[in-house]
């Protein structure tokens, strides 16, 4: 049996709560919430707070109170939970708005909150349809298929789809990477070679640029030897450096 | 190359008995289209014939059990020796799903064909790595792209997904109207 | 950790159906001491409930037998049907490939048209037997000839590749920018 997740839950014992230790501190009970709905759920039903008709302002605080605690949380997920803290303060803001007198006064004013509440339904009924599922995985892990016989000898083979023909072919791509730069390696140029070429260069031509001569360089180590060498002829007299304007390129030029 | 034409005519307790066993040597689940295939009876015998030996599977006091699951017929213990089972085999329970990858295989479960972004939107946060999760364990798999902008990749859940939550198909999920209803009580 | 002492004692019919469902589960034949050692019972009683199983599988009229091998107990199919069994175990679908051919595959599936030498220099192994696995079972295709020295034949994936991997089209595999969000996870 393979094991892949590192870390597991029971949904009876381990669901992620918040623990009050004093007015100010709060400290986070198992494991990471699910996600910003998750989180916004689990204080709405600690304040017994009716999910229709959210306390806004109470929520958002305890909601801002627990983004402190998980700084940590790695970046991409945080983010999420940054981007439902702004819409909290949003609809907070809204809230406080005085209520304009409507032109039509039976015209229905639209609730800020109304999107959110959506939103905390929409997701909590896929929680609960989470729950299902954990609980039939659960009991599935109590029945045992055969085990292995004599005619199941080709399972070498795999039952492969085609997220295995991707990963494979990626894996056999990387490999080809490494085999690529393993000969450029061992076809290393020395200095001598390298000022060789440029000085060849430069009997075709009057002027080269810098930056192209280092793109046409295939390795950083060419690269380097290439920078090497232009100082060196620089150094010899044979070239001069000319950059035309500050940041601007780089200009050789064969000195007379 | 066909010698079964002169073949006799099966008694139902022999295509039973043949049924149990190409059931027992298949390394998954067999359905009855297959077992009228390879038996060359047709489709009411066939069924008439499992109904008969899932009959007998429940009326011995055996240890095992013969279900319907992910499309087709299975042999298995019963769920009631496991702890037997287990001390035997030397294994623990499987690893289990993290919260976020169970809240995303249950999204995938009943909107599939879904994307990434229309998950994100329902959970509410990123779902990349929960993803990953499903198809390494081969809960999911792609279901085609979406034509709308960036035709991005569409995806729903797959055989291993009715194995392991013990399905005989999408249709006995229980319907996502039942969740529906739970949600915004209490 | 040993929670079984305060266990009821067993049944002989729960011994007889724990049994079966070991023997069911075991890799290879189980010993009768090792049935005794798991279920904590003496060696005669297990071998009493080992001998009334056997009884049980001969005379039902089963397709499966109870038989003897190796100093253990296996389950296995009858004799009798090993036609059918045989049969059978041809039809099994062939999705399933080795590891040679599933590359083999993936070179050809990302890279079509390719032709042998190309294939070669790309796995860094000769693929001869890959590619005649996979053209037997339908999975690439010829695609003409590569207008370069020597005119190597190309291959490309085939329509039976696509039925089989349930795409529409080949558009529809994955591609590597599909995993850019799921990046860092892969």
């Amino acid at each position: 049996m393979e094991q892949i997740e590192q870390f597991s839950f029971d949904f009876q014992t381990e669901i992620p709560h918040i623990i009050r230790e004093s007015r100010d501190e709060i400290r986070l009970q198992m494991g990471e919430f699910a996600g910003p709905l998750d989180l916004l759920l689990y204080l709405i039903k600690q304040e017994q707070a009716n999910i229709f008709d959210i306390p806004i302002a109470r929520i958002t605080d305890e909601y801002l109170k627990y983004i402190r605690l998980i700084k940590s949380l790695d970046t991409s997920l945080a983010a999420d939970f940054l981007v439902m803290a702004a819409t909290l303060i949003e609809i907070k803001s809204k809230m406080l708005l005085p209520r304009e007198i409507s032109e039509a006064p039976d015209e229905e004013i639209e609730d800020p909150r109304r999107e959110l509440v959506d939103r905390l339904l929409e997701y909590e009924t896929y929680k609960n349809a989470s729950q299902m599922l954990w609980t039939r995985s659960t009991v599935e892990q109590a029945i045992f298929t055969r085990g292995k016989i004599e005619s199941d000898e080709n399972n070498t083979e795999v039952n492969s789809n085609v997220f295995d023909l991707l990963k494979i072919f990626q894996k056999i791509l990387a490999k080809h990477k490494e085999d690529v730069i393993l000969k450029i390696e061992r076809e290393e140029m020395s200095l001598a070679e390298m000022l060789k070429k440029l000085k060849a260069m430069f009997r075709e031509r009057e002027q080269l640029h810098l930056l192209e001569l280092l793109r046409e360089m295939s390795t950083r180590q060419e690269i380097i030897l290439a920078f090497i060498a232009v100082l060196e002829l620089v150094r010899m007299g044979n070239v001069t450096l000319l950059q035309q304007s500050i940041f601007g390129d780089v200009v050789l030029t064969k000195s007379k | 190359m066909d010698l079964e034409t002169e073949r006799q005519p099966r008694s139902i307790n022999e295509i039973v008995a043949i049924i149990e066993a190409l059931i027992f040597v298949a390394d998954e689940p067999v359905s009855a289209k297959l077992l009228a295939e390879v038996l060359d009876e047709d489709r009411e015998t066939i069924e008439a014939a499992v109904e008969q030996l899932q009959n007998e599977y429940q009326h011995r006091e055996s240890g095992l059990t013969l279900r319907e699951i992910a499309g087709g017929w299975q042999i298995s213990t019963r769920a009631e020796f496991h702890t037997e089972v287990r001390k035997f085999l030397k294994t623990r329970p499987n690893a289990k799903l993290s919260l976020a990858a169970l809240e995303t295989l249950a999204v995938i479960a009943y909107k599939q064909p879904v994307t990434v972004p229309e998950i994100l939107e329902i959970r509410g946060v990123q779902s990349a790595s929960a993803i990953k999760t499903l198809l390494d364990k081969r809960l999911i798999t792609a279901k085609g792209r979406k034509e709308t902008v960036g035709r991005p990749m569409q995806y729903g859940t797959s055989k291993e997904f009715l194995l392991q939550f013990g399905l005989k198909d999408l249709s006995e999920l229980p319907s996502i109207e039942d969740f529906e209803d739970l949600a915004g009580s209490i």
